[in-house]
């Protein structure tokens, strides 16, 4: 590897054994970050060509977002170079790297809540008028109106980013991006909460983006998009720089194996296996117009799943069930008994577990270690004399679950909001699993979580099932939905608009399930 | 040795305290002594002033003087003075207790008995009056409030006190008076019970036009022209300067061995714009 | 597809209005149950001279309610309101009685004074990165300390400036509409107000304002200069101080250097009884000016109706809880 | 591997002890450097009987900035400390005095009182959703205007409970130790932070104060049962403000019943100066106590110094920003 670098630090020009005479448009060499604790980055070199989708691939805590985040001036290296159409540059913050063209779509999103689409977009940069100090309201929505358009998602320029959901808030940050027309554009995970539909969409958008000259990074751990849109892979592994190859001609296999340094069991379809003990029951629930009279029932030993396009409700079931939202009417039964559950403290206590789509408002409490987060629903377990906490007795079990797990962590004390984002969301699993509940909600498990992971995650809820666990996984990735489920309940606009066989079922049935509108007035 | 007598105050911020300031350091430089002159932020930090009065005794002084904010509450600190051997002169209100060698006051009930006097006077002695008082609970507060009130049961019986309000910034005390105006329409008279209530009352009468009888307290510039434009009828002043004055006096005699009367009344005195000019008046008044 | 657009377009319509309109009109709402409670219950209170009354009594909170929205909706929050109201009071003095200067340059002057101190403010904030809560306390402090030593503790009177009175007790608008008898005052309070509000919700300054309050790590990373809006904020904050100087001064026809301990908490509470919230990114002006409204209006109410000063205190104490308590579920209905 | 994992845990473990205890040993640092500086410059700083004189001045506010970096590390803020503290001497007052109960009595009822109330504002701010600057603010008039009340705005004083003295002015360690003539005040203060930090790091209590204030949304989506904990922290609180009251109304053998305003900012900036992070989540008992003795330090030191008032207020200003500054500083580089 050393010899490789030690070629390319020669001529500026020279993309090492690549014949096109195109210019490089970003050169990073010899990237060095630490954070305390963790050697993030070592010896890392990344190109980006103009023209070209550049994946960038590698399990959780590889150090992708942190290589991102240097080259669009978030953080300083320790140590390398960038240069930015071969010439040598230092981005000393976000500023200097939109100047050079370097725009990004952050991982986690960093929306300003109470402003509006619109305003979030151009933020910085909006349209004046009037001496310049007041701003063009106008103009500013029909931009943003533009954009969306381009990107062919309905969403109101004039809405306010908090009231919307995870998915539109993410549409909203790409839709930031585009607008910088940058010439360098890194994607980190933009898709992690859109479904099919809107995947595609984007995928149009970076086409057109290609074709205009513009390079993209792009971070995902969903394999087919790889395949679909990447030119070029890149991976990492543990902070350094393993090998970079063409997409095209390069099997999937390889670069999971490059990624995870072993090879990954082949992926099978859930087996039909499930008890007639039904756990759970929901009758008729109602809430607004968000749940309309739904009603299912869930078995010992089953996996269900709940499949539909983004905010059809199923996390709005979700969090009506676990008592985090109340409810206009419906029963739940646990276990045959009807249950009244006006706080997710009620929802525990009667054994249901809800891991949050939103981890990092939900399901984490960031300042604390992980030690706390994987202890945190079980601390009534871990006391002496009804008060004083058993602290060596919660690392234990912490250090246990980190193993089992596989959380990338210096140690349990570690504040989780330096950990990366699969990491995180394995410390929630982890504090779900520790708290041992007999019904188990998962909204969106795997979000964000690399393959390697997101296959350990899948083994970890069948073993579950295998335990008679009952467990309701929301996703909005088919493949998972197909790959996990016994029986798969499709959601539209509040309601349940059908069941199906896990066995048999295809994503065109879930398709067209998904978006069967009830014909209303 | 230097002599040095650090005063304790009840406040320093206000007009009045800095008048007993200047008093006192007027004394100072004639007695060619070094004094400091401090208090607390508000009249309400009792245990405040006791800190202060701890770090004040720290300092191994010749002298103490202290206006108490409360006449008991702060006996046990001062006895740790007398311990150490300061003599302790009190002023402004007194202590509960034998230690001070004396005290420099003003006889609050018997001045603000005066304006009641000079009030009713104004008002024919009969009819309603009302009064804003800058202090619920302190000593001067509570004694001017109830040397006013106590005066008027006593003395004049067809008058009727209609409201009793309370505030201490000049802006607060005008909007007080205004409400107070406002639900007693039929009010001949008010009194303000220190500068920055007096304040407000003038400013409340000139907003509103209201020619009724206003009487003050205390001294300073916006309360004499006031006074002198007929806004107000006159005011009691006490002798702060004066206040100050004997406070280091009786300090300086103190520490030489001199026996001091139990009580040195400081005095008070009525003026108006008929008095105002006197030389014996415009000597204790300040701006 | 257009479906979906029509509906959520629709559903972000009357969200929007939701949350700017209807957050006033709840205030406005309370306003009017008090005004209407003290009405009946309370003998003369509803004259339109209590009404003056009522409104002159406002001024000086409201307007320091106006400056400390700024700052709250930018998330930080400003203690120092009071003391800097009464140290550019004292700067005022000093201008226009001790230098003697024109009344139009001790305005500016004392202005500007307070706008430079709250500059300082922010940049102790935005560089040093002291919690608001904290620099502000400082400031409030330091404020209240040169108040005392610019003026030698003693009031500054404004007698050689005659027409200092323009500023707050005399009615201009009076000579204009014989009998709107409106101190000038209220209406600097209202002009005040109606600036700001165009600032806020109209130029780039409001804009970077509510970005900052709303996430100030996503508006860094968009690459707005974070610290120079931040250090204006504050310097607007101390500015409307010094606006709310001249009128409590021209009012006292003095420039009292021990006033304005305590303020802070009063516009604060106007602040958000007018809906602003404390954690930033959520606030109206207009809310505000009401706000300061319900306040004054109950004190004055309660005054009126001849309530012992200790109950006062604790109804005020009660009422603030209430009317926020109905803002809240109000909002969360509508 | 191995290597990278024992390297990291290594360093790992100094982190740990960074966040905790480097923060309590620069607040030490700052006021250790205070102390050096004073004992220098000002003479007669560095007695026996000045550093009792100090300890006392910090007994108060170092109790009142235990109550409040409960709350504060829950994600709240209580500006109704220091009339709570008040309002519970008065209480205390009440019923030794006008009751003539037995002390024990006396003292666990004032300090259950100041519990009860402030679980009222916990209430509140858990079911009403009142913001905690809002409802606290409410609450400091409330228990104003009661302690007026209750006491008819007179002091009560302690004459008939003549033991009252042990709660604060008395040293009865000096009984056991001769010469260390530590008040029990002094003492009192020192037990409830010794137990306040207990209770914070080691019980189920302070784990949940720290969750609550980290996140609440997620520790009520853990199953934890949020309302109830927030209504305890304000308890606690109220509970240690009884403690407060006790200890100022012993030392001044009276119940003043205006005392107390102002008193909750002193104690907020103890906590912040002592580390604890207005956010929530972060904070320590330890760090509060040497925030309250900068603070005292600092203002009897000035004072012995011979400091002007009106500079005296400046200075303490400024130092408040810069001991924060310093603490900010050093963190960041530890
Ligand atoms: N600010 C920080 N402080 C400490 N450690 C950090 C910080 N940011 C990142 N890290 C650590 O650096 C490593 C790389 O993190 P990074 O976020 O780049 O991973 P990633 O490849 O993007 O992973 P994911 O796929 O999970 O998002 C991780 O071990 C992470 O815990
Ligand atoms: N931007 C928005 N504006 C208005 N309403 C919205 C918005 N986004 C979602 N909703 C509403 O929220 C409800 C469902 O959202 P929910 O988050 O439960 O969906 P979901 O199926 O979990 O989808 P996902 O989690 O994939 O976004 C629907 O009633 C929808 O109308
Ligand atoms: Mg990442
Ligand atoms: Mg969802």
């Amino acid at each position: 590897m050393a010899k490789e670098a030690d070629d390319r630090a020669g001529e500026e020009n020279v993309t090492g054994a690549q014949p096109e005479a195109l210019p490089t448009l970003v050169d990073m060499r010899g990237i060095e970050k630490s954070f305390p604790g963790v050697r993030a980055l070592q010896n890392v070199r990344f190109d980006l060509r103009p023209g070209e989708v550049h994946a960038l691939m590698g399990e959780n805590g590889a150090g992708k977002s942190t290589l991102m985040k240097i080259l669009t001036g978030v953080y300083q290296p320790d140590g390398g170079e960038i240069r930015v159409d071969g010439r040598p540059v230092t981005l000393r913050d976000p500023q200097a790297a939109q100047a050079l063209g370097i725009s990004i779509i952050h991982q986690e999103l960093y929306l300003m809540n109470h402003l509006t689409a619109a305003q979030n977009i151009f933020i910085g940069r909006e349209p004046r008028k009037g001496f310049g100090i007041f701003v063009d309201e106008a103009k500013l929505r029909r931009d943003a109106a533009a954009i969306f358009r381009r990107m062919r998602v309905g969403i109101d320029p004039a809405a306010e980013v908090g009231h919307m959901t995870v998915a539109r808030q993410q549409l909203v940050e790409i839709a930031k991006a585009l607008s910088y027309d940058a010439r360098v554009l890194v994607m980190d995970e933009p898709t992690s909460a859109l479904n099919e539909t809107e995947v595609e969409h984007l995928f149009t958008v970076i086409d057109d983006l290609k074709a205009n000259g513009a390079g993209i990074v792009y971070i995902t751990h969903k394999m087919d998009e790889v395949k679909r849109i990447a030119d070029r892979v890149t991976v990492m592994r543990d902070g350094q720089y393993i090998d970079t190859l063409p997409a095209a001609t390069t099997p999937m296999a390889t670069i999971i194996q490059m990624m995870v340094g072993r090879e990954l069991a082949d992926q099978h379809r859930a087996t039909g296996r499930r008890a007639e003990e039904e756990v759970l029951r929901v009758t008729r629930l109602n809430r607004g117009d968000a749940i309309r009279d739904v009603s299912f029932a869930l078995h010992k030993g089953e996996i269900l799943g709940f499949a539909g396009l983004m905010g059809a409700g199923r996390t709005e079931v979700a969090r009506a069930i676990f008592g985090a939202d109340p409810i206009d009417s419906g029963e739940i039964r646990v276990h045959g008994r009807p249950r009244r559950i006006a706080s997710p403290a009620d929802a525990v206590a009667n054994g249901i577990a809800y891991l949050s789509e939103d981890r990092k408002h939900f399901g984490l409490v960031t300042g604390m270690s992980v030690r706390d987060n994987v202890t945190m629903a079980s601390w009534g377990r871990f006391m002496s004399g009804g008060l004083f906490m058993r602290d060596g007795a919660l690392g234990d079990v912490a250090k246990d679950y980190v193993r089992r797990l596989k959380v990338k962590t210096p140690h349990v004390h570690q504040e989780t909001r330096l950990l990366s984002g699969g990491n995180q969301q394995k410390v929630v699993i982890a504090k779900w699993l520790l708290r041992d509940c007999d019904i188990l909600i998962f909204d969106e498990p795997t979000r964000g979580i690399d393959v390697g992971a997101k296959a350990e995650i899948y083994r970890l809820l069948e073993d579950l099932a295998a335990q008679g666990k009952a467990i309701i996984v929301i996703s909005s990735e088919l493949p998972e939905v197909l790959r996990l489920s016994h029986r798969i309940a499709v959601m539209c606009e509040g309601r349940i608009t059908g069941e199906l066989d896990g066995r048999t079922a295809t994503q065109e049935d879930i398709m067209t399930l998904a978006t069967q509108r009830a014909e209303a007035a | 040795q230097e002599t040095y007598f650090p005063i304790i105050a009840k406040g320093f911020s206000h007009q009045f305290w800095q008048a007993v300031k200047a008093g006192a350091e007027e004394a100072a430089t004639r007695n060619g002594v070094t004094i400091t002159f401090e208090g607390p932020n508000t009249e309400a930090e009792i245990d405040r002033q006791t800190d202060i009065l701890n770090a004040a005794i720290a300092k191994a002084p010749q002298g103490l003087g202290f206006a108490a904010l409360d006449s008991q509450a702060q006996v046990p600190a001062l006895q740790q003075a007398a311990d150490a051997g300061i003599p302790i002169v009190a002023f402004d209100s007194g202590v509960e207790s034998d230690l001070p060698l004396t005290t420099c006051s003003t006889d609050n009930i018997a001045a603000a008995a005066a304006a009641a006097d000079a009030l009713a006077k104004a008002i024919g002695e009969e009819g309603q009056i009302a009064a804003v008082i800058h202090d619920q609970t302190s000593a001067t507060g509570i004694g001017r409030r109830d040397g006013f009130l106590n005066r008027i049961a006593e003395a004049y019986p067809n008058i009727e006190v209609v409201d009793v309000q309370y505030a201490n910034d000049a802006l607060k005390a005008a909007d007080n008076v205004k409400a107070m105006l406002q639900a007693n329409p039929d009010i001949k008279g008010i009194f303000a019970s220190n500068e920055g209530s007096a304040i407000g009352l003038s400013v409340a009468l000139r907003e509103t036009g209201s020619d009724i009888v206003g009487v003050g307290f205390d001294s300073g510039r916006t309360q004499k022209d006031a006074i002198m434009d007929g806004t107000l009828l006159g005011a009691i002043t006490q002798n702060p300067v004066g206040i100050g004055q004997c406070v280091v006096d009786s300090l300086v005699k103190a520490t030489k061995g001199e026996e001091l009367p139990e009580v040195i009344d400081t005095g008070f005195y009525w003026y108006d714009q008929s008095n105002m000019a006197d030389p014996t008046i415009a000597a204790v008044l300040y701006d | 597809m257009t479906d979906t657009t029509l509906k959520t377009s629709g559903w972000g319509g009357s969200r929007l209005f939701t949350t700017a309109t209807v957050q006033k009109a709840v205030a406005f709402v309370v306003l009017i149950a008090l005004l209407a409670f003290f009405g009946l219950f309370a003998p003369n209170f509803a004259t339109w001279s209590n009404m003056v009354g009522i409104m002159q009594a406002t001024a000086v909170n409201g307007v320091l309610g106006v400056a400390v929205t700024f700052v709250i909706i930018s998330g930080g929050i400003d203690l120092s309101i009071g003391t800097m109201m009464t140290l550019t009071a004292v700067v005022a003095g000093l201008l226009l009685t001790n230098l003697g200067m024109p009344l139009p340059l001790g305005i500016i002057g004392a202005i500007l004074f307070g706008a430079f101190m709250g500059s300082i403010s922010g940049a102790v904030i935005a560089y040093m990165k002291i919690p608001p809560f904290i620099a502000t306390l400082g400031m409030m402090q330091i404020a209240r300390g040169l108040a005392l030593v610019f003026s030698g503790a003693t009031p500054i009177y404004f007698n050689d400036t005659p027409n200092y009175g323009l500023l707050s007790p005399v009615s201009s608008i009076s000579a204009l509409i014989p009998g709107l008898e409106i101190p000038n005052g209220v209406l600097i309070m209202f002009a005040v107000a109606a600036v700001s509000s165009i600032v806020l919700t109209r130029t780039i300054v409001g804009r970077m304002i509510f970005a900052l309050g709303s996430n100030e790590e996503a508006a860094r990373l968009s690459g707005i200069k974070v610290n120079r809006w931040k250090i204006l904020t504050y310097a607007i904050s101390g500015g409307i101080c010094g606006v709310a100087g001249l009128i409590v001064s021209a009012r006292l026809n003095s420039a009292q250097p021990a006033l304005g301990l305590g303020y802070e908490l009063d516009a604060i509470a106007a602040a958000v009884i007018g809906g602003t919230s404390l954690s930033g990114g959520r606030g109206t002006v207009t809310g505000t000016i009401i706000g300061a409204f319900i306040m004054s209006v109950l004190t004055n109410g309660l005054r009126v109706m001849g309530v012992q000063e200790e109950w006062k205190i604790v109804v005020t104490g009660a009422i603030i809880i209430v009317a926020v308590f109905i803002d809240i579920v109000l909002r969360r209905k509508a």
